[in-house]
């Protein structure tokens, strides 16, 4: 049987974290596959719904990327997507989503090494952890697709 | 019939950030920017820090335009810069100006790169097959390049060039290249163009090891590094990864050691300027070091005066005090290396009396600013003269006019300048420019006006493809095109996918717009590369056949499919694509139709202030025949300087400079002027203001309409009760100093020894927690007078850190060449003041001998600095703005948006910002009116097509988006009981969208139920095409 | 400290030249001064306040301006061109002439062991250098013994002879 | 320093005693209006507004059982201030609940004067009309919940009272005190200048201090506490991770009953009834290709999960949400617990305090670093 390969979903600011994985692209860092990009314009923009869909849909992790505190381009929603993330993470908790597997990171423009890094990171925690619960659910145990809810 | 008139054109030489945020301005009012650089790469200095005061991080995007956004790419502004007005030209020289005002014809060298850019896929090839190494001059030496390289590796696109001084025309480079672009036999180009004015930027040169003499004796080590070289060592793309590491053996560097002024405040080397912005840079340094490596470092820093002269600097020296950084008052002569790699620096302890060795790891030389050699240059191509500064001449209260008119200069050409002075200057030549401009026969870039096609969003989504093989140059098979048409047509509301070739060219353009309008789609998806540079005329060609807007996806085709994904098998790179336009087409399908809406503009402004900075704003808009409002509380106009200051050091005379400002003001008859009137309240958003002012006499109120205001409130002196101020005529402040000296009413010619002492009150936790920053020009200014009446006085000046940044240096110098002595004091041990028969007596421990020192001056003079005006308070309550613990005015971005307020349409000028001399305050009040004009002037002011919205039906009026709001741009009506959205406002950063639990609060556009479809799309194992559905 | 006694313009007497004044009190000459070792250590930064102070007293009385070893670095290295060597020389060529009788300390030094210094010290840090160890003139009484009866012909030496045998 | 006054009253005139003294705030221009719980024509006892002082007899305060928060029904009324002067009578998950509104602005405290009662529990509403019918009175219920006795035959306070640690109000004018009384007085605690106002011009003196109130409140609410933390380890073994949430909701319908009873689900329309959950026909076909099978209605565990985040911050655990199934599914451990642990993160409890901020309406530069675990 081949690797467990962890899906998971990327919600990625634009100005920073977007223009990281960017950056990594140009300068040819590699990077797993596993990550699904989607592009947000703020991590402020981040809405606990997402994290929950993408959970819920299948996701064995997910990862916020956003600007430094301090770096955001629209002031201070990296510092609003941090209390949410926390906020959120406990409920998680709660149901079996270990905070390993929601990831909030800072990562600058310019820090396409750092992307690829905590990509590598997220991975490969991931493969050890394992499939999300939510994908293991009774429900879902005997099926071998894993996907929406 | 009438000639067409011809665009307004502009030649912006230099592309560092004074020179982009000048471009910006202009090609926002819609004038043609031609932006060249010398070098082969726009971005200038800043395109090595990643860090900057006072965040620690980047944010150089924050100068993109706010109002209008999608003009200009909503891009990472240190990756590229794409604006459909702007003209980049990197690599290219001015090498000859003709002719006069409004008119110049000039001649550009375009110096061959060898390779052609718009052709090259950045894969980098070549590079790999270069046999040459050289130092890497971006990363300061510190890694090694090839002769074929990228000048700034995180740049997009990739702008690559072969560096012929070393090149050895071997031509393996040449055989590498999948694209056949490198043409090692290409040569520079030399072309003519007709510009209308002409904004010099071409920046700033730092001092370096390698080409000065006097530095080179520091060079012992490959650890004593440049300040540049420290900021590349902890940059994420640097060379360690962001790791501070010692260059000679890559250990960590635990003990860092930065020495001030190195190449700076030296007359022997003919030097005697202070470089302005190493203090900061250093303290930034030096928190970053600790805060990327940990406690454990070490962080100490040599100086002679810590330069926190600017807003917010001395609080950022305080929160560097209290992070453990160290500071030692000495200047080193030399650091030695020892066996062991470390470095050595013997420092002298004046309190201690006492030497001390230290060693460190690595030394970094603040190696400070010095005029850019092009200077002379410039000087010549405008047959004018340097000063004896170096620099070019320019008018006399106008840092940004050359004194050849038609032709302006920003950043730190002018002088030395910071990052929020680059910025602010740049806006102000700009402001220069588009007055001149409006004033000749030339027009503005007309925007292309097609229509919105109404009817297709109503129908069911239906949806076009178009895929760019262009992308192919990538790697010729990567992408399974066929496969790709297949998949995509499967699928119902796909109408039809079209494979075309270089729709970046003129020929694919039009190939586009046939296959477009045979299209019975409704919707479109183009995958090309580098959507944010053709974007705009993408959609432009699409709208003429007949795609709205808004429903137009442009996607990144080329780096989705090789982006992070080089070692990965290639077929993957077909699935990723599949798989990325499965995505955009789930979020196009949901997507609405967003229809852009011009704002009303109120073609007034109005400015609240009639100091010097109020009435310049005022006239700089007048001029350009915008309608002003100017209001100042009390009955005269001038303000504090333009009634007060007759003279300056630097031969300024204010008063009689503000009486002729005032007649120009009082007769323009583009201006009101409501005197003895204060603003009392505003409503309205961008555009449409409606403010109500009142009388202070009669009471009456007034209600005036304007489109955007200036807030240029001004300051007074300070006040202060301490050194027995007050209880003595012998103690006397500068202001009281300065007006008696020039009506002869203090008599200094009998006096032995007069005492002044400096930041009273100020740079304390109990007092002004900022520097006044012209205090100790003025007291150098008064005891230079004094000394001129009265050779014989001795006089001390009792300072903490002599802040006489830039050029201003060169008085410091001369005070001391003539006799007056500088005693530097410490906070913990200020001088004492007792009253002996009425007379000051004032104790005070001599810094350099480490003695007590007990005096009677004939005269005690006190620097109480600049106090923000008292009415701050009340005119920020008025307008929504915010005052800071001061009582100055909070721009929206120290650095990026000095002169901006987080509210659209509100601009800070002058002393109301921060403390600041004259001609800063006139620098500011001209770039505040070019923002207040590039908004109200004739160019149509769209919202953008996405921005926030209420859904009134479903919102409970809790007012959480409100509260969250960073822009200020949301509000409760209390009237119509409703939240309001000022649509210019809105940078639809979504907060609202989140807090809003019920999406009452929306982005039109990004909506969850798209980004719900992006989720499921990404998340789908089974794309549907390869199920066969 | 006592200004009402000190003369403003003592430095015209001295060092008469404005690059003194130029002084910013940077330290940059104290930092690499091999004098500034000596003990009491001359420390040029301070003599040069003293000048342009004009504390007379303080600066008859101070002998380090005689333990400068003329590298000159000082010279080299100052910012302002204050030309601090040249002003150590001038404050001894004052010294002496306001007083004739004086016999810097440092030359009874030289008299005894050839150097102003003690450069013996450093035999940890040449070892550690690689380089050979320094044959100074102690090591060679004989030597040493030619060097003083040279020296006792200078005038400075003989008619002070007191001073320098103290045996 | 509290000042309490004692009402003695007779057997089975509690309520009448209590009439009388809201008779005396109304008449003497103490307040306007009243809203109390009140024994209603038929059957039933529910919070009802009163202006007209003569059918003050009619109310019940301490009536155990809340057929709806009354923080929903006092949100209603204070949110445009009316300009009267209104007294209301709420329990403390009704105040709590309350408190949060106000800062959603969906409250106003300027012309209100908070009555809080002291609760023992509510019993479910059927539960409750069946005792009412059988006989029972407040005082018959205070009487068997003061002995620490709330279950009547097959009946017992519901599950969420069981486990509630707040059985006094707090950040109230005044407060209906029964607990440290007996079962014929009470007493009534102003704890604000507000309370004490009304009082003297009701013309109520200061009187006795319950001399074992204080111990028997403590008393109560550590055992309380205990049947908490007992009832959140059973409900989080029994409940444990995905599995278990999902076994629990198994039999959700989507009828959105538990967000209309939740005091603090504050929005004027739920997110999951907008056009955002209206799916497309292929959306759903799309979703069940996945697995084979997609239980319908969908959604049901994204928007419990959704409602979690949107409310636990605020959620003052007073069990309406159980209450308000259909299905019996016991929803108040699920949020409670949650609640406790997002509370907890920042040291917020909902309900305490009117001037701590909510968590998610402040941020700081350098908080919660653990978050991200990245220092620069």
């Amino acid at each position: 049987m081949s690797e467990f390969e962890p899906k998971i979903v990327g919600f990625f600011c634009n100005w920073c974290t977007f223009t990281a994985a960017d950056l990594a692209g140009t300068s040819r860092l590699s990077y797993p596959s596993n990550i699904k990009i989607i592009r947000m314009m703020c991590s402020g923009m981040v809405d606990p719904k997402y994290v929950l869909k993408a959970f819920l849909n299948g996701a064995d992790g997910v990862l916020i990327g956003g600007c430094w505190p301090g770096d955001c381009h629209y002031i201070n929603g990296n510092l609003k997507a941090r209390r949410r993330v926390a906020m959120l993470t406990e409920i998680l908790k709660e149901y079996g989503i270990d905070e390993q597997r929601f990831w909030l990171r800072w990562i600058a423009a310019s820090e396409g090494t750092m992307l690829r890094d905590v990509a590598n990171e997220m991975t490969d925690k991931l493969k050890q952890l394992g499939p999300s619960p939510f994908n293991l659910s009774s429900n879902r145990k005997d099926l071998t697709a894993m996907g929406g809810l | 019939m009438a000639e067409k008139k011809p665009i307004g054109t502009v030649l912006v030489a230099g592309a560092g950030v004074s020179g982009i945020k000048a471009a910006l301005e202009l090609a926002e009012i819609g004038y043609k920017v031609l932006l060249t650089d010398a070098s082969p790469q726009i971005g200038g200095i800043l395109a090595k820090l990643d860090n900057q005061f006072p965040s620690d991080h980047c944010g150089m995007c924050r100068i993109l335009p706010m109002v209008g956004r999608e003009y200009a790419s909503q891009y990472c502004m240190r990756k590229g810069l794409y604006h459909e007005n702007i003209e980049i030209l990197p690599f290219t020289e001015l090498t000859r100006v003709e002719g006069d005002v409004g008119n110049y014809t000039i001649e550009l060298l375009k110096k061959a790169r060898y390779i052609d850019t718009d052709k090259c896929n950045g894969l980098g090839e070549c590079i790999k097959v270069c046999p040459v190494e050289v130092p890497d001059e971006f990363n300061h030496g510190l890694t090694q390049r090839k002769a074929v390289y990228k000048p700034v590796p995180h740049s997009t696109p990739q702008m690559l060039l072969v560096d012929m001084d070393v090149c050895t025309n071997c031509g393996e480079c040449v055989k590498v290249c999948p694209t056949n672009v490198i043409n090692l036999g290409a040569e520079d180009e030399a072309f003519t163009r007709h510009v209308h004015s002409i904004i010099l930027a071409s920046g700033v040169k730092l001092y370096n090891l390698e080409e000065f003499e006097d530095a080179k004796s520091w060079a012992v080590s490959q650890d004593v590094i440049s300040a540049l070289a420290f900021e590349r060592i902890i940059s994420g793309t640097g060379t360690f990864d962001g790791q501070i590491k010692r260059p000679s053996d890559g250990k960590p560097a635990k003990k860092i050691a930065w020495v001030q002024c190195m190449g700076s405040r030296n007359r022997r080397q003919k030097r005697d300027y202070c470089s302005s912005i190493c203090c900061m840079f250093a303290l930034k340094e030096a928190m970053l070091a600790r805060q990327k490596g940990g406690d454990d470092v070490e962080a100490t820093i040599f100086y002679m005066d810590m330069r926190t002269f600017g807003k917010d600097f001395y609080r950022y020296y305080e929160k560097a005090v209290d992070a453990g950084v160290k500071f030692i008052r000495c200047r080193v002569q030399e650091v030695m290396h020892n066996p062991d790699k470390s470095l050595s620096m013997r420092y002298y302890d004046s309190q201690k009396e006492e030497f001390f060795v230290a060693d460190y790891d690595m030394v970094v030389l603040s190696t400070g600013q010095i005029p850019h050699k092009t200077h002379a240059k410039l000087a010549k191509l405008f047959h004018l003269e340097l000063n004896c500064q170096g620099l070019l001449p320019t008018q006399i209260y106008d840092k940004v006019k050359l004194v050849k008119p038609g032709v302006f200069l920003c950043g730190s050409l002018m002088g030395l300048t910071d990052l929020s002075e680059a910025i602010s200057s740049g806006i102000a030549a700009a402001g220069q420019a588009s007055t001149l401009l409006s004033s000749l026969d030339v027009t503005i870039i007309e925007e292309e006006q097609i229509a919105e096609p109404t009817t297709k969003d109503r129908q069911v989504p239906l949806i076009s493809v178009v895929l760019c093989k262009c992308s192919e140059k990538v790697e010729k098979s990567s992408v399974d095109f066929g496969a790709l048409e297949m998949g995509l047509k499967k699928f119902n509301f796909v109408g039809e996918v079209n494979i075309i070739d270089m729709v970046c060219s003129d020929q694919g353009k039009e190939n586009l717009l046939k296959l477009l309008k045979k299209s019975q789609s409704n919707r479109l998806i183009i995958g090309a590369c580098h959507p944010f540079m053709y974007r705009k005329s993408l959609k432009n060609l699409a709208k003429k056949a007949g795609f709205a807007a808004s429903l137009i996806e442009i996607f990144d085709l080329s780096s989705i499919v090789h982006k992070g994904f080089f070692e990965s098998v290639k077929k993957d790179q077909t699935h990723e694509a599949y798989s990325e336009i499965i995505s955009i087409m789930e979020n196009l399908k949901l997507k609405p139709a967003l229809h852009v809406e011009t704002l009303s503009m109120n073609r007034t402004a109005l400015v609240v202030g009639g100091g010097i900075a109020g009435m310049h704003a005022s006239f700089a808009l007048a001029q350009r025949g915008v309608d002003v409002h100017l209001v100042e509380k009390s009955d005269k106009l001038g303000g504090y300087a333009g009634n007060n200051i007759h003279a300056t050091i630097d031969d300024l005379e204010p008063v009689s400079m503000a009486k002729d400002l005032m007649i120009k003001v009082l007769e323009h008859k583009n201006i009101i002027l409501h005197k003895n009137c204060e603003v009392a309240a505003t409503q309205g958003s961008f555009g449409a203001f409606e403010t109500r002012i009142r009388d202070l006499e009669n009471q009456e109120n007034q209600y005036l309409s304007h489109g955007a205001a200036i807030i240029a409130t001004g300051g007074l002196e300070g006040k202060t009760a301490e050194y027995e101020y007050g209880n003595s005529a012998n103690i006397l402040t500068q202001a009281q100093l300065r007006e008696g000296l020039s009506t002869g009413k203090i008599d200094v010619s009998d006096a032995q020894n007069i005492v002044m002492i400096q930041c009273v009150g100020s740079r304390e936790k109990q007092g002004r927690k900022y520097c006044s920053r012209i205090c100790c020009i003025g007291a150098i200014a008064n005891a230079l007078a004094i000394q001129e009446k009265n050779p014989d006085a001795r006089i001390f000046i009792l300072y903490r850190d002599v802040m006489t940044y830039g050029f201003a240096e060169q008085y410091y110098t001369k005070a001391r060449g003539a006799g007056i002595v500088f005693v530097s004091y410490d906070l913990d041990k200020k001088p004492e003041v007792e009253l002996v028969d009425g007379k000051p007596v004032i104790k005070f421990t001599e810094s350099v001998l480490n003695s007590e020192i007990e005096l009677s001056p004939d005269f005690l003079i006190l620097s109480p600095g600049v106090d923000p005006e008292v009415s701050n308070r009340e005119v920020g309550k008025a307008f929504d703005l915010p005052v800071n613990d001061d009582g100055f005015f909070i721009e929206a971005d120290s650095k990026w948006r000095p002169i901006e307020f987080l509210r659209t349409g509100f601009y800070v000028a002058g002393v109301a910002h921060s403390p600041m001399t004259l001609k800063d305050a006139i620098l500011q009040a001209e770039a505040a009116a070019q923002k207040v004009y590039a908004h109200l002037s004739s160019r149509k002011i769209h919202r953008a097509h996405v921005i926030s919205k209420v859904h009134d039906a479903i919102c409970v009026r809790c007012q959480r988006c409100v509260d969250i709001c960073p822009y200020d741009a949301r509000s409760y009506d209390k009237v119509l009981d409703s939240i309001m959205v000022d649509a210019a406002a809105c940078q639809a950063c979504g907060m609202c969208g989140v807090a809003c639990q019920n999406n009452a609060a929306r982005i039109m556009g990004f909506s969850d139920k798209q980004i719900m479809a992006v989720i499921d799309a990404k998340l789908s194992e089974n794309p549907m095409f390869m199920v066969g559905k | 400290m006592d200004f009402s006694e000190s003369d403003k313009d003592l430095w015209k007497q001295i060092y008469n030249t404005k690059d003194l004044l130029y002084c910013l009190n940077c330290s940059t000459c104290l930092s690499g001064c091999p004098a500034s070792h000596g003990d009491p250590p001359l420390l040029v930064r301070n003599l040069a306040r003293m000048v342009v102070f004009g504390l007379e007293d303080d600066l008859l009385d101070d002998d380090t301006p005689w333990a400068c070893v003329s590298c000159s670095r000082c010279e080299e290295m100052c910012p302002m061109d204050v030309k601090p060597f040249e002003m150590i020389l001038a404050i001894r060529k004052w010294q002496s002439a306001n007083d004739e009788t004086r016999v810097p300390p440092s030359i009874v030094e030289i008299y005894k062991r050839g150097y102003t210094q003690s450069v013996g010290t450093n035999t940890k840090l040449r070892k550690s250098l690689g380089l050979p160890e320094l044959q100074t003139i102690t090591k060679m009484p004989q030597m040493l013994k030619l060097y003083q009866q040279m020296l006792m012909k200078t005038p400075v030496v003989s008619e002070n002879d007191y001073m320098f045998n103290e045996e | 320093m509290a000042n309490f006054t004692k009402l003695s009253f007779k057997k089975g005139e509690m309520n009448k005693k209590l009439a009388q003294f809201f008779n005396d705030m109304m008449e003497k221009g103490v307040v306007d209006a009243l809203l109390s719980p009140m024994t209603q024509p038929k059957r039933g006892v529910m919070q009802t507004l009163i202006t007209d002082s003569s059918h003050l007899k009619a109310i019940d305060p301490f009536a155990p059982v809340v057929p709806l928060n009354g923080a929903k029904i006092a949100s209603s009324i204070t949110t445009t201030p009316s300009g009267r002067k209104l007294a209301m009578v709420l329990r403390s998950c009704e105040i709590r609940a309350l408190i949060e509104l106000g800062k959603l602005r969906q409250a106003n405290f300027e012309d209100v004067l908070l009555i809080g009662i002291d609760c023992l529990g509510r019993y479910e509403n059927l539960d409750f009309l069946t005792l009412q019918a059988r006989g029972e009175t407040s005082e018959s219920f205070l009487e068997k919940g003061l002995a620490g006795d709330t279950k009547i035959d097959d009946f017992d306070i519901c599950g969420a009272c069981k486990i509630c640690e707040f059985p006094v109000a707090d950040n109230v004018d005044l407060r209906l005190c029964i607990i440290g009384g007996g079962t014929d007085s009470l007493y009534i605690e102003s704890l604000t200048s507000k309370g004490d106002h009304a009082l003297e011009i009701a013309g109520f003196g200061i009187g006795e201090t319950p001399s074992s109130r204080d111990a028997d409140v403590k008393q109560l609410v550590s055992a309380r506490k205990l049947a908490r933390d007992e009832g959140f380890a059973k409900y989080r073994e029994s409940t444990h991770g995905f599995d278990g949430l999902e076994g629990m909701l198994a039999g959700c319908i989507n009828c959105y009953n538990c967000r209309v009873a939740c005091p603090v689900c504050y929005c004027k329309e739920c997110v999951f009834v907008t056009d955002t959950f209206r799916h497309n026909a292929d959306q759903y076909m799309g979703w069940a290709d996945n697995f084979g099978t997609l239980k319908m209605p969908a959604d049901t565990m994204f928007y419990h999960l959704t409602r979690m985040s949107h409310i636990s911050l605020f959620c003052v655990g007073c069990g309406q949400c159980t209450s308000a199934c259909p299905n019996s599914i016991d929803l108040m451990p699920a949020f409670r617990t949650v609640a406790q642990k997002t509370q907890d993160r920042f040291d917020y409890q909902a309900g305490r305090s009117h001037d701590e901020e909510q968590p998610l309406t402040v941020f700081e530069n350098d908080e919660l670093v653990e978050v991200t675990g990245q220092v620069k």
